[in-house]
């Protein structure tokens, strides 16, 4: 168990994908204006993020194992291009103000980089099932926590006198760069 | 001894109270010309009922109230009525707005008045009573009181006198209880009457113990069952909501009126000109104003409205470095756009200004958020984030921050270190919204219009298209009934009188959807 | 590599089958956006958009087939809530177009002839009048599109511009002292200008 | 238009600033007596740094220079960010450091109120994190180390990088209290063992507990002049001592007692100078306490388990991103809105 909570602490805090493994910047910067888009985004990467490390598992251990090996990250493409297009089906009946804010970026979640990272950082470091699972599950909670603060800030820097050539993405990458500092205080935390 | 609740937050500024209180309300004189606006109360504007020309007696009806929301206006004195036009009043905005000048013939010569016994009357007639005699809201909102009484089914358990008078400077309900309690108590109990209320309270701060037992004493004269509550003395006291909290522990809930908690709450200059307007038969025709400030003689002078206030301002003697001339007090009143406005029935104070007595304010600097105003504020909102949000004008946000829960006391002002403007940025963003909203009705209107009219066509061209239809059908069978093999000869005089037949329907059918062609045509043709 | 094709086959028609359920499954019928659109638009039904009327502009950028940016009438304050909307970059106003002052029509009676054009052009039915008779135009209803202006033979319909009055007036926004200064060595004298005053 | 109210408090930002300034001379003359006076040129070159990248920056963006010099925001950032830095750092690290705080963390973000970080607390975390060698070279206090250096001396290796003949760098400085415990932790040492060493004092580091004492002593002024509340000290120094209380009664050989954590490091510095700045930390009551809690509770972990020897920076800054959403959750109730009955 301890160890599960350990992966789950790693990911979301000392090696969270977007402030320290600077991943998936693109719905990064693209779906943190208003919170609320921050927050179904949020929820619908973990969705993907989770059922997908736990399919790339699969799919790597059982059905191609070391002889297809190179078929990889064409097959973990494949699934999570499968499993959001099933998330946007999901999100557009159920919540079409949430489809329409994500607008874009909700297909996009199959180029996330993150997204993709994931699976094959967990082959890379040859998690178990339930490993990969959590460290899907932690990456997706990280990116779902800074993406979500990143939100408030932005909101909030709505009313701030920023300087014209700065206001928008300029001001916006300033901050996600200051925040990534902030992060690095983690660091050392867990090895 | 009443157990007493607080609100949160609220400021103790100098009060500067004194300086008017040093002698007893005198009669201003009556003035050489009146100008008396027709919209003095919150509400529709009167309508005049006078011509220029007209002479008038005193008390005489000008103004005709004009919707649900509305009071009546009177001449205030006998003269000629020399002008109904627009003129400048005491408006935040400094736009005109519509006035007769009334010129007096010195003679001051009263219409018929006829008084009446409350208790012979019901609540309806009573209502109408005061709302032809233009009875409002002395406090500042100038709310028709009418209005205020017509409650419906619920049940009024409070009815609170409010004579808190909690902005510095301002004395006049504290000389008017002071001098005039009787008739207060008796207005009350008009009210008290009208209202069925339970118990009544007067709220006054303790910083007036001359009012507090002038009250006490005409009520044990009139032998009733009012009481009197001293309050303690913080800003802003007497704001109807916060006053009824101190009073009753009850909050008016947002959006809500205070007879939703069965509480009414009425100022007690209202409750002396009910007493007038009913025991009497005088229309409001007169208040009393505080003339203080940078003046020689700060006092309380009763006054005709309509008095020029150049004319109030030259009694009270005016220093020579005045610099402007605010309406009501230093926290929320307005400065005037010209010392020739008039008095209306709001107008409880004049304050001259000068440089010495209200220093320049220093710039303002960015909020640093530093949350004295929430500290400060009455009402229990973040007055910093309303301001971050007017200032950058993200109103949505404004409103879920409550907005509208601000009273615009002007306290969390009072205390920003930053010197920030807020209560402006609050009246802009309030505004803003409110006309945003009257946009977006309009808008509403204007597609429910435009879609009523795409229907009508749509109904039009298939009522036609069905007629020709019909037609058709039965020209189809005629031909179907001679079913001879037709001549060449034939076949062409059938094919040439199809074509005629599609040019008398396009013809026709291009004057039916616009006929105004023939009639342009028909009149040039004239 | 008959195994690498079946495992890939095999991926593919499994997916194929659950996203060919859920396709069924959370089948979205109708455009909820279009009436969404439309509530941000003026509704002036001016046209200028080059649309028939504010509907089918708002169907028209719901099917991603108009910009944005075409209602002058909506001013940039439209094309705001329009971007938010639909999560797009706010872009100026386009073409020509300048956004006017609110106005509303007016017909000078003494000229109007009574020929019923301009009833025919209101979008919002906002002209009151018959054949013959003159007409006049119902300002609180009117939206100010101009429509009936070019149809009128005698040229008696003009606009006027909504005055501010006393019943419409709005609050200022307050001058922020320190940023209005737009060189910094008269930031002195230009505070003590502007201090606590709103300008005018 | 002149606009109501017409009255208000003679109080002002500039004077609000100043007042802080003034608490932190109590900690500051602590810091002179017992580790010289090299701190003082390094507060003279932040303020310097600071006041001209604030003109520089306010002049770029066209905004007026004097009202936003003179309101002391600009000092204070200087003064934080000196005192978290080593008094003998070289002069460019100073430099550095505060424009960069000026610059990117505050006049970016428009200047003065607008800030969603704390300037001094970017400019260290930016520090360390390029600078790590120069950042640990801490000057001994006074009397525990053999070779000391005069003022002159100071100033030399300060500006020019200069130490005197047969003087190494290492003979003159040494790590924190709170890095020699870390260390040591690490070489299996108990922490009773560790506390015997000459660098500590009664309850903290020698001297450095001092100069902890001098900025309470500043900081229950700033609360007695209103200019403060007590939630963010309270809920920080409580929150802190709390969880070192937990960790020490389970086992006392590992982890430190809770009073050496209030006075070692940043902690006393940062209950009631850093945490406290009203531009970066909520504004409601409610969201003060969670916010100074969460600070307590990142600064002990990152302390305790982290890679750097004070975690107080890296908290304030973490939580600073927390509160636009700890305000937004955390909003009172309003006038009529209280019940909902």
């Amino acid at each position: 168990m301890t160890e599960y909570l350990l992966i789950l602490i790693s990911t979301v805090f000392v090696n969270n994908i977007v402030m320290v493994k600077i991943l998936g910047l693109c719905p990064f910067m693209g779906v943190s204006k208003k919170l609320e888009a921050a927050i179904g985004m949020g929820a619908a990467t973990t969705f993907v993020l989770t059922l997908g490390s736990g399919a790339s598992y699969l799919i790597n251990h059982y059905l191609l194992g070391p002889d297809l090996a190179y078929l990889t990250t064409l097959s973990f493409i494949v699934v999570i291009a499968g499993i959001v297009q099933f998330t946007e089906m999901v999100v557009e009946k159920t919540s079409p103000a949430l489809y329409q804010t994500l607008g874009i970026y909700l297909p996009l979640i199959t180029t996330n980089c993150a997204v993709l990272g994931i699976p094959l950082l967990n082959v890379q470091a040859k998690h178990n099932f339930m490993e990969s699972i959590f460290f899907g599950m932690g990456g997706a909670l990280g990116f779902t926590l800074v993406m979500v603060l990143f939100a408030g800030i932005r909101e909030r820097m709505e009313g701030a006198d920023v300087p014209v050539i700065f206001k928008g993405s300029a001001i916006a990458m300033v901050t996600a760069g200051l925040m990534s500092l902030s992060f690095m205080g983690f660091s050392g935390l867990i090895k | 001894m009443r157990k007493l609740n607080h609100f949160h937050g609220g400021i103790h500024p100098p009060s500067n109270k004194t300086q008017s209180t040093q002698v007893a309300i005198a009669h201003a004189p009556l003035p050489s010309k009146l100008i008396v606006p027709f919209h003095q109360h919150a509400g529709e504007i009167a309508k005049p009922v006078v011509q220029v020309g007209d002479h008038v007696l005193k008390g005489q009806l000008i103004g005709m109230p004009d919707g649900f929301v509305s009071s009546a206006v009177h001449a205030p004195t006998s003269g000629t009525i020399t002008a109904i036009d627009l003129q400048l009043i005491a408006h935040p905005s400094g736009l005109p707005n519509l006035c007769a000048t009334l010129i007096p013939d010195g003679k001051d010569e009263w219409v018929e008045r006829k008084a009446v016994d409350y208790r012979d009357h019901s609540q309806p007639e009573l209502q109408q009573l005061l709302r032809m005699n233009g009875v409002v809201g002395l406090g500042g909102a100038a709310f028709p009181s009418d209005v205020k009484l017509r409650i419906g089914k619920q049940k009024i358990k409070t009815l609170i006198l409010n004579g808190a008078e909690c902005e510095p400077y301002i004395t006049c309900d504290d000389m008017l209880m002071r001098e005039r309690a009787n008739e207060i108590v008796q207005g009350a109990q008009m009210l008290r009457f009208m209202l069925d209320a339970d118990e009544v309270l007067y709220g006054v701060e303790d910083n007036k113990p001359e009012a507090i037992a002038a009250l006490q004493q005409a009520i044990k004269e009139s032998n009733l069952n009012h009481d009197v509550v001293a309050i303690p003395t913080v800003y802003p006291g007497g704001s109807a909501k916060q006053l009824i909290r101190v009073l009753t522990g009850l909050e008016v809930p947002s959006g809500k009126l205070p007879t939703d908690i069965g509480v009414q709450c009425f100022n007690v200059a209202t409750a002396y000109s009910v007493c007038r307007a009913l025991a009497h038969g005088e229309p409001l025709l007169s208040r009393i104003i505080t003339i203080t400030g940078n003046v020689r003689r700060a006092q309380n002078f009763e006054a005709l409205i309509g008095t020029p206030i150049d004319y109030l301002v030259a009694l009270g003697e005016a220093l020579s470095d005045t610099d402007g001339y605010i309406m009501g007090g230093p926290m929320m009143g307005i400065p005037l756009p010209s010392v020739h406005v008039p008095v209306v029935k709001a107008t409880n104070c004049i304050i001259a200004t000068s440089a010495k007595l209200f220093p320049q304010p220093q710039p303002s600097m960015p909020c640093i958020r530093c949350t004295r105003c929430v500290e400060a504020c009455p009402a229990d909102l973040q007055p910093q984030d309303l301001y971050w949000f007017a200032q950058s004008k993200e109103f949505g946000k404004a409103q879920k921050f409550s907005l509208f829960d601000c009273i615009e006391c002007g306290a969390c002002s009072y205390v920003c270190p930053s010197h920030i403007p807020l209560v402006q940025y609050y009246r802009f963003a309030k505004s803003e919204i409110r006309a945003r909203e009257h946009d977006k009705q309009l808008a509403d209107q204007a597609r429910v219009r435009h879609e009523f009219r795409e229907h009508r066509f749509e109904r039009e061209k298939q009522e036609k298209a069905d007629k020709l239809a019909a037609r058709e059908a039965a020209a189809q069978a005629a031909k179907l009934a001679s079913t001879q093999p037709l001549t060449p000869q034939q076949l062409a005089e059938q094919a040439d009188l199809e074509a005629r037949r599609e040019h008398i329907r396009e013809v026709a059918q291009s004057s039916v959807e616009n006929t105004a062609v023939e009639n342009t045509t028909e009149r040039t043709g004239n | 590599m008959l195994s690498a094709l079946l495992v890939m086959a095999g991926i593919a028609i499994a997916l194929g089958a659950v996203l060919g359920y859920a396709a069924i499954k959370f089948r979205v019928e109708g455009n909820p956006l279009v009436d969404k659109i439309d509530a941000i638009l003026p509704q002036t039904q001016c046209g200028q958009c080059g649309f028939p009327g504010c509907k089918p502009y708002a169907t028209a950028i719901a099917a991603g087939e108009a910009d944005i940016n075409k209602c002058p009438p909506g001013g940039e304050e439209g094309i705001h809530k329009l971007a938010e909307l639909l999560g797009m970059e706010f872009k100026p106003l386009g073409g020509n177009a300048v956004p006017k002052p609110k106005s509303v029509a007016f017909i000078d009676e003494a000229t109007c002839i009574g020929c019923t054009l301009c009833i025919q052009a209101c979008p919002v039915d906002a002209i009151a009048g018959a054949a013959k008779q003159m007409h006049t135009i119902i300002a609180a209803e009117c939206t100010g599109c101009e429509l009936c202006v070019a149809p009128c033979p005698v040229d008696c319909i003009s606009m006027k511009v909504i005055e501010e009055k006393i019943t419409n007036w709005k609050w200022k926004y307050p001058v922020y002292a320190l940023n209005t200064v737009e060189t910094t060595n008269v930031a002195g004298a230009a505070l003590q200008k502007t201090n606590g005053r709103a300008p005018g | 238009m002149i606009f109501t109210p017409l009255i208000s408090k003679p109080d002002s930002v500039s004077a609000i600033m100043l007042k802080v300034l003034l608490a932190l001379l109590p900690g500051i003359a602590m810091y002179v007596w017992y580790f010289g006076p090299a701190i003082l040129v390094s507060i003279t070159l932040a303020s310097i740094t600071a006041l001209s990248t604030e003109a520089l920056m306010l002049k770029l963006r066209r905004r007026p220079i004097a009202p936003f010099l003179k309101d002391n925001s600009a000092l204070l950032t200087a003064w934080l960010l000196a005192l978290s830095i080593p008094p003998l750092a070289p002069w460019w690290l100073v430099v550095v450091g505060t424009a960069f705080a000026i610059a990117i963390a505050k006049q970016l973000y428009g200047g003065l109120g607008n800030n969603p970080f704390n300037p001094a607390m970017v400019g260290y975390a930016v520090l360390i994190i390029s600078f790590p060698m120069q950042m640990t070279h801490w000057l001994a206090p006074q009397g525990l180390v053999l070779t000391e250096l005069s003022f002159t001396q100071q100033l030399d290796y300060i500006f020019q990088g200069v130490l005197p003949h047969s003087v190494t760098l290492d003979a003159l400085t040494m790590a924190t209290p709170l890095d020699t415990l870390k260390t040591h932790l690490h070489l299996d040492e108990s922490v009773q063992q560790i506390l015997n060493m000459t660098i500590y004092g009664q309850i903290g580091g020698h001297g450095s507990e001092m100069a902890a004492w001098g900025f309470l002593f500043g900081g229950l002024y700033l609360l007695a002049a209103r200019i403060i509340s007590w939630h963010i000290p309270v809920a920080y120094l409580g929150t802190l001592f709390v969880i070192a209380g937990i960790f020490h009664l389970v086992d006392p050989t590992h982890y430190v007692a809770p009073l050496f954590h209030w006075f070692s490091g940043a902690a006393i510095l940062g209950a009631f100078f850093i945490l406290t700045d009203p531009v970066s930390s909520p504004t409601t009551n409610k969201g003060r306490l969670i916010f100074a809690a969460g600070a307590a509770f990142l600064t002990y972990m990152i302390r305790t388990f982290g890679g750097f020897p004070d975690g107080v920076a890296f908290a304030t800054l973490l939580m600073n991103i927390s509160v636009p959403l700890i305000v937004l959750y955390t909003q009172p109730k309003v006038f009529g809105k209280k019940d909902k009955s």
